[in-house]
């Protein structure tokens, strides 16, 4: 495992894209764009948090099994966010949360 | 009607026999599986048990086909039995369009019912057989879940969500019914008794005309059907004070006060019972207020009043 | 368990010791990426479920406050890039400075923090009984400006009309607020406490670019606690900001 | 294939080992070898198991009479909350991997020990801390929610002392963490030459899978009870719908990590079984590969049911039906070892070693108990035993019968290794049938009432349920006696048993090439390996005799 020096140079050009990065996303925060606010400001974030993986910790340079590792921490998010999310998305029995309580009446007797 | 070791509980819904179909299909395919591999097991020991000490086995790495086929036989009959399961499960998920809807609240532990006429119940759930019923079902603290066995179905009941169920009661009867899910202290107490009537005799009960005659024995049945005898039990070690001789004593209260117990003391321990709280007891008894007609509540009173035979409890009085 | 230098006895290579350390230090980040993904599928659900409330929570945070802070973050993982840096070429003093500098960054973002929590405590914004999201609005102290004011005002009316319950919804979300960024701060802490045996090592003149396994550890461990920040801040700050 | 195994000093050469190496209490309480440290835990969790037995007692005695009478139901709920807690996270989590795992993964790969040697003893001190915070809210208040900590019922409604024990479990969380990692960076980093991947005993692989849930999984367990905790202490919501908050989330961060848990406590007992049996049947397991494979598969398919716990909940129609399907997806691997072990009996060597005996009780029992999962995991049938007592019998078989079958079987095949001596032999197979014989009493009348519909958690039930619970008690009474044996037996041969030398059975894995009690770098010399695993035929130093010649193995799968 020889290591790979990353140089000085490419620390920097790293973070004066990760404050171009904070930048824009402050700066989209106050645009409209409806829905994509959030696309935006969460893509933006996940390219920062890439950028600062690959480089100031060296996942590019790093050994096959490490980026593995990374790969499986994102998949195992993901496998918890997808799926409780489609169980909140899919659901149809249940009156909402925020519903009119129709027999609060009785509840509260 | 069933023997003392019975294996499955009366079917009284049209679930039951559809889950006791199921859960035969399912036992088959795991006693072959089970009674296979087990033979597997005992056959091979006995045969090939060490002779000698020194003895080494037949060095037998894998096959190929034989890993193929056990991954794919148990994976289709594995699909078998989710599709079968599926299907049962998407039409209880799914109540059809002309249900009977009943309100059903549980709270630490009893269960409220609501039927469409406004009629309120506790602890007891009237349904008529051949109908489709709905259950809407909220929680007022923790979750509870309705289950009752005879009709082979359950569902959380969940605060701040509405789940609902649905079952066609297909044999008249009375039915346990159970709190499933651990909601505390009383979970074991927080049941009661489905009873399933014939449409008529069920239209009878809503329209509260079967408590005529003797008012005192109709008062006695009420005192059952509406739970009061779950809490007051005749030798006052329940949660609630015994209600033998109470008419007519003086009954110590939390306040200090003491009250002489008279009709209209009985009436108000009925309509707002938190208003007089009896020494020594809890504010547990549900308000009955709206649930019961006023004549209902004149042969509950009547029923009290005849309760003077009985020796007199001790506690409160 | 003997030592050799900087060798442990059950080691039987310098490059394999290396090699664990690394990999030991990458497996523990994923279990905190899930620790911290409980927390923001937690955010997430409830960010779904009463979007008015954690919009108008998002509102009351301070942006020029929480955009320093990040700058501020974003520029300690640059010097402590730099001080592995220095380690691996072999320049020992620049290490200790590096390393003094992350350690001064994030002491600045932490002190940040604290001024944010005591601001928050001061508009009665601690979950509890004492909760209300109007109070800044109602009761503004000389130095708030008197159009902002009124426009909080509006915008909270707003949003109560939209959800009648946002006090109580509010809560939530500040609930999450104070978990999420108490827990990161806990971690700046611990960094930090890493960071200061780091520099004391450096002193003695310990990392060289033959052995400099600990200070390419905890820059790992620090440059992660910087990601979580980089979520934390539009999911707290800033998403909701436009009108 | 050449070069075999260095010799290995006779039985009764004496040398120094782990045990002898040091002595005093400090020297064992501040040790970083991975075997002291494995003792330390053995200790440790039997007297969790211990606390969680004493409760399931009392919880038999009082279910013998449909009203119960030796407790209150208050305490009635106690004892079954305390009696999950004790068992499944300071007992059952920790028993192989902290144990077994701890004591033979190193001796197992040929490295002289775990690659994090500090960290281990850290998460040994990490299990006592969190330990001590759930007996503090056993001994003041008890806790009374159920080992699940459903919310609102424990953040809110419990009175009991709900707010150390979640502490508790938290802290022990990262002690979990903390071994997992080290076992995940060891396997990967610490393998004596000629260790591939592929060589590596199936105990290891189990374990490696068994570690990646333990790093995946647990983080999301310790920050859900955290926020419960919050939740309780300071009044917050997050959980509780009276404050906004959604009771469903809890239960879908909890089984995230709890369902995948299940397999933390499976899959190392399948790794113990899957070491005896071709041991005891003195030939190669069949399809090595599959068994390796199928662990990964079951730890990574895992991952993907957790909801399975939750079809009554009102969780949507799309969400029962994925995580349906996904849970019969999850039992094929377990289906594949199953097979595989099945196999590997035939044309074998059989004896009927006390190791065979629970290896073959452990096939037997998980059999039930999984393919009683595939009556749970079917949606149809979930929504009536869903929270009765088949539920309860379901996983008494698989983690009573199965892994606590598994755990106990392993320390006696490897307490020869451990303290260089003998149990008494025919004392420990009467132990092993009669716990066999008591489990099936004690576990299985439950699926019948359950399917009867006796709901779980009742400390008073309807009078027709009396036979079988009193059948259930009678059964538990055995079993009781059949855990006491052990004990005994095993605490008396470490003295007086008789001198096993390095490998009795004889195995074939690495770590009966060095003495026992091993030494405290584990091998005078780094071993190389040049054989395959559980490979007879090869290894003139076992001293068997191969039978008749056979030809080259057939269908060779790896
Ligand atoms: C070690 C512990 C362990 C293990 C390994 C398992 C394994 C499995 N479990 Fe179990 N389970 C628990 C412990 C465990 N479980 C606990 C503690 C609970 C209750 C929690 C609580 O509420 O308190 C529970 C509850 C539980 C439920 C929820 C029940 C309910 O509350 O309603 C379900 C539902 O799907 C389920 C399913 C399964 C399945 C499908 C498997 C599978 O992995 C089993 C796979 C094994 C086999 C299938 C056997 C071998 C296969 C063959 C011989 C071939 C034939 C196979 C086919 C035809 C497919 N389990
Ligand atoms: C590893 C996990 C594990 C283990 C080993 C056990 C072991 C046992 N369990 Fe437990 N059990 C659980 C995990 C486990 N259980 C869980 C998670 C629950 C659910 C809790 C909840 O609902 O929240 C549960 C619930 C549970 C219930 C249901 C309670 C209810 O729902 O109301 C019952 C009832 O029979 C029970 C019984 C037993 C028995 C008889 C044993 C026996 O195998 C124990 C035998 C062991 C000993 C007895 C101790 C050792 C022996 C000695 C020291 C000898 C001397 C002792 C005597 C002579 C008494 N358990
Ligand atoms: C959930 C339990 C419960 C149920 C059901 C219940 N009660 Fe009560 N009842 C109590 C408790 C507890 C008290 C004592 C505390 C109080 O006065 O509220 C009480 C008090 C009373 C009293 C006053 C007794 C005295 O000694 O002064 C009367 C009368 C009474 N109940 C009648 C009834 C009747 C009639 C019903 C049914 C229609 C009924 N109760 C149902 C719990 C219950
Ligand atoms: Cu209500 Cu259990
Ligand atoms: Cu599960």
């Amino acid at each position: 495992m020889s290591e790979h020096i990353v140089s000085p140079k490419i620390y920097v050009a790293i973070f004066l894209t990760l404050m171009a990065g904070t930048a824009i996303t402050v700066w989209a925060a106050y645009q409209n764009f409806g829905a994509f606010n959030i696309v935006i400001a969460l893509g933006i974030a996940t390219f920062k948090a890439t950028l600062v993986v690959l480089y100031f910790m060296h996942a590019r340079y790093s050994p096959r099994r490490t980026q593995l590792v990374i790969v499986c921490s994102v998949f195992w998010l993901a496998i918890m966010l997808a799926l409780t999310l489609a169980d909140y998305q899919t659901r149809e029995h249940t009156v909402g949360r925020l519903a009119p309580p129709v027999i609060f009446n009785l509840v509260r007797t | 009607m069933q023997s003392q070791l019975p294996l499955y509980p009366e079917q009284a819904s049209n679930f039951a026999p559809q889950v006791d179909n199921l859960m035969l299909f399912i036992t088959l395919i795991c006693l072959f599986f089970g009674v296979a591999i087990t033979a597997a097991i005992v056959i091979f020991f006995f045969k090939f048990h060490r002779k000698q000490p020194n003895a080494v086995g037949v060095p037998i790495l894998g096959d190929m086909r034989l890993e193929t086929a056990w991954l794919v036989i148990p994976l289709l009959l594995a699909m078998a039995m989710f599709g079968w399961g599926a299907v049962v499960y998407v039409d209880y998920r799914h109540a059809p369009q002309d249900t009977l809807d009943i309100y059903v609240i549980g709270k630490q532990w009893m269960w409220k019912a609501q039927q469409p006429s406004g009629l309120r119940e506790i602890n007891e759930l009237h349904v008529p057989v051949g109908r489709n019923v709905r259950l809407i079902m909220a929680s007022e603290d923790v979750i509870h879940d309705f289950f009752v066995p005879a009709f082979r179905v359950k569902m959380d009941v969940v605060p701040g969500h509405y789940n609902t169920m649905w079952f066609r009661p297909t044999k008249p009867g009375r039915y346990h019914f159970f709190c499933s899910q651990y909601c505390g202290t009383n979970h074991a107490l927080m049941g009661g008794w489905v009873t399933v009537m014939e449409p008529s005799e069920y239209a009878a009960w809503l329209s509260g005309s079967s408590g005529q005659g003797d008012p005192v024995v109709a008062g006695e049945k009420l005192f059952v059907e509406r739970a009061c005898s779950t809490c007051h039990s005749p030798d006052g070690t329940g949660r609630a004070p015994s209600l033998n001789g109470l008419y007519g004593s003086q009954v110590s209260l939390a306040d200090g006060t003491t009250v002489v117990a008279d009709d209209a003391y009985i009436r108000e321990s009925i309509l707002q019972p938190n208003a007089k709280i009896v020494a020594r007891y809890q504010p547990l008894m549900p308000t009955y207020q709206g649930q019961l007609t006023e004549e209902q509540i004149l042969a509950l009173i009547a029923y009290i009043k005849s309760l003077q035979s009985q020796p007199a409890p001790a506690s409160g009085k | 368990m003997h030592r050799t230098g900087e060798l442990y006895g059950h080691f039987e290579t310098l490059e394999q010791q290396k090699e664990s350390a690394a990999l030991g230090m990458w497996i523990f980040l994923v279990t905190e990426v899930l620790f911290f993904g409980g927390l923001f599928l937690t955010y997430t659900i409830n960010r779904h479920a009463f979007s008015a409330a954690f919009g108008a929570g998002s509102n009351t945070l301070d942006l020029t406050l929480g955009g320093f802070n990040t700058v501020v973050l974003i520029m300690s993982s640059l010097t402590m890039a730099m001080a592995v840096w220095s380690a691996q070429v072999g320049k020992k003093q620049l290490v200790s400075i590096f390393l003094i500098a992350t350690v001064v960054l994030g002491t600045i973002f932490l002190g940040v923090k604290v001024i944010e929590y005591k601001q928050k405590f001061d508009h009665h914004l601690i979950p509890g009984a004492g909760f209300d999201i109007r109070y800044h609005a109602e009761h503004p102290t000389a130095a708030d400006n008197a159009g902002k004011i009124a426009e909080e005002k509006e915008e909270l009316e707003k949003a109560f009309a939209k959800d009648p319950d946002l006090n109580a919804h509010a809560q939530l979300y500040f609930s999450l607020y104070f978990g999420m960024t108490g827990l990161h701060a806990l971690h700046m802490i611990v960094g930090a406490g890493l960071l200061v045996w780091l520099i004391k090592g450096s002193f003695a003149g310990r990392y060289t670019p033959k052995y400099n396994t600990p200070v390419e550890i905890v820059g790992l461990y620090w440059h992660f606690v910087d990601i979580v920040w980089i979520y934390l801040f539009p999911l707290l700050y800033l998403i909701d900001r436009h009108h | 294939m050449s070069k075999t195994p260095p010799p290995s000093p006779g039985p009764n050469m004496p040398h120094e080992d782990y045990l002898n190496a040091t002595y005093g209490l400090k020297s064992w309480l501040l040790t970083t070898d991975h075997k002291r440290i494995a003792l330390l835990y053995l200790g440790s969790v039997t007297v969790f198991f211990f606390i969680g037995g004493i409760f399931a007692t009392l919880i038999r005695i009082h279910l013998l009479t449909p009203t119960g009478y030796l407790v209150t139901p208050e305490t009635y709920n106690k004892l079954f909350t305390m009696h999950g807690v004790a068992m499944i996270f300071f007992f059952l989590i920790p028993s192989i991997p902290a144990v077994l795992g701890n004591f033979l993964i190193p001796l197992m790969i040929g490295a002289k020990d775990l690659a994090f040697p500090k960290i281990n003893l850290l998460s040994w001190y990490i299990y006592l801390i969190g330990g001590s915070f759930v007996l503090y809210s056993f001994s003041t208040g008890g806790l009374d929610t159920g080992w699940t900590f459903y919310t609102p019922l424990s953040s809110v409604y419990s009175n009991s002392a709900v707010t150390p024990a979640v502490i508790g479990i938290f802290i022990n969380g990262f002690s979990s963490i903390l071994t997992g990692l080290n076992f995940i960076v060891t396997i990967h980093t610490m393998r004596a030459p000629g260790m591939t991947w592929f060589r590596l005993p199936l105990f290891v692989w189990s374990h490696y899978a068994t570690s990646l849930v333990m790093v995946l999984g647990t983080p999301v367990v310790a920050i859900t009870l955290l926020l419960a905790g919050l939740e309780r202490m300071f009044h917050l919501g997050f959980f509780n719908p009276a404050l906004g908050g959604d009771p469903i989330l809890f239960q879908h961060l909890f089984w995230f990590y709890s369902h995948p848990a299940v397999y933390i406590m499976v899959l190392p007992a399948m790794g113990v079984v899957s070491e005896v049996i071709p041991t005891f049947a003195r030939k190669p397991i069949f399809g090595y590969s599959f068994i390796a494979g199928s662990s990964i598969a079951i730890a990574v398919i895992g991952f993907l049911v957790w909801a399975h716990h939750m079809f009554v909940t009102g969780e949507s129609t799309y969400a029962a039906l994925t995580f349906s399907f996904l849970s019969y997806v999850v039992a094929i691997p377990s289906a594949v070892k199953v097979f595989n072990w099945t196999s590997t009996l035939y044309k074998g060597s059989i004896s009927w070693d006390t190791p065979m005996v629970y290896a073959l009780g452990f096939i037997g029992l998980f059999l039930i108990g999984g393919l009683t999962g595939l009556f749970l995991a079917c949606l149809g049938l979930d929504i009536h035993i869903h929270d009765t007592y088949f539920v309860v019998a379901h996983f008494h078989y698989i983690m009573v019968g199965g892994a606590v079958m598994g755990y106990v079987g392993g320390l006696h095949f490897w307490w020869p290794k451990i303290t260089g001596r003998l149990y008494p032999e025919s004392l420990a197979r009467t132990a092993a049938i009669t716990l066999f014989v008591g489990f099936n009493l004690t576990f299985f009348p439950q699926f019948i009432l359950g399917y009867m519909g006796m709901p779980r958690r009742y400390h008073t039930y309807p009078p027709e349920f009396q036979v079988l619970n009193v059948l259930s008690t009678a059964g538990a009474s055995i079993l009781a006696l059949g855990y006491l044996l052990p004990m005994l037996y095993l605490m008396w041969s470490m003295r007086y048993g008789k001198v096993a030398g390095p490998n009795p059975w004889p195995a074939t894995g690495l770590e009966w090439t060095t003495p026992s009690p091993p030494p405290t770098e584990n091998f005078d010399v780094t071993p190389e390996v040049t054989w395959e695993p559980y490979d007879y035929k090869n290894r003139p130093d076992l001293g068997l005799t191969a039978g008749a010649p056979s030809p080259a193995p057939a269908h060779g799968d790896d």
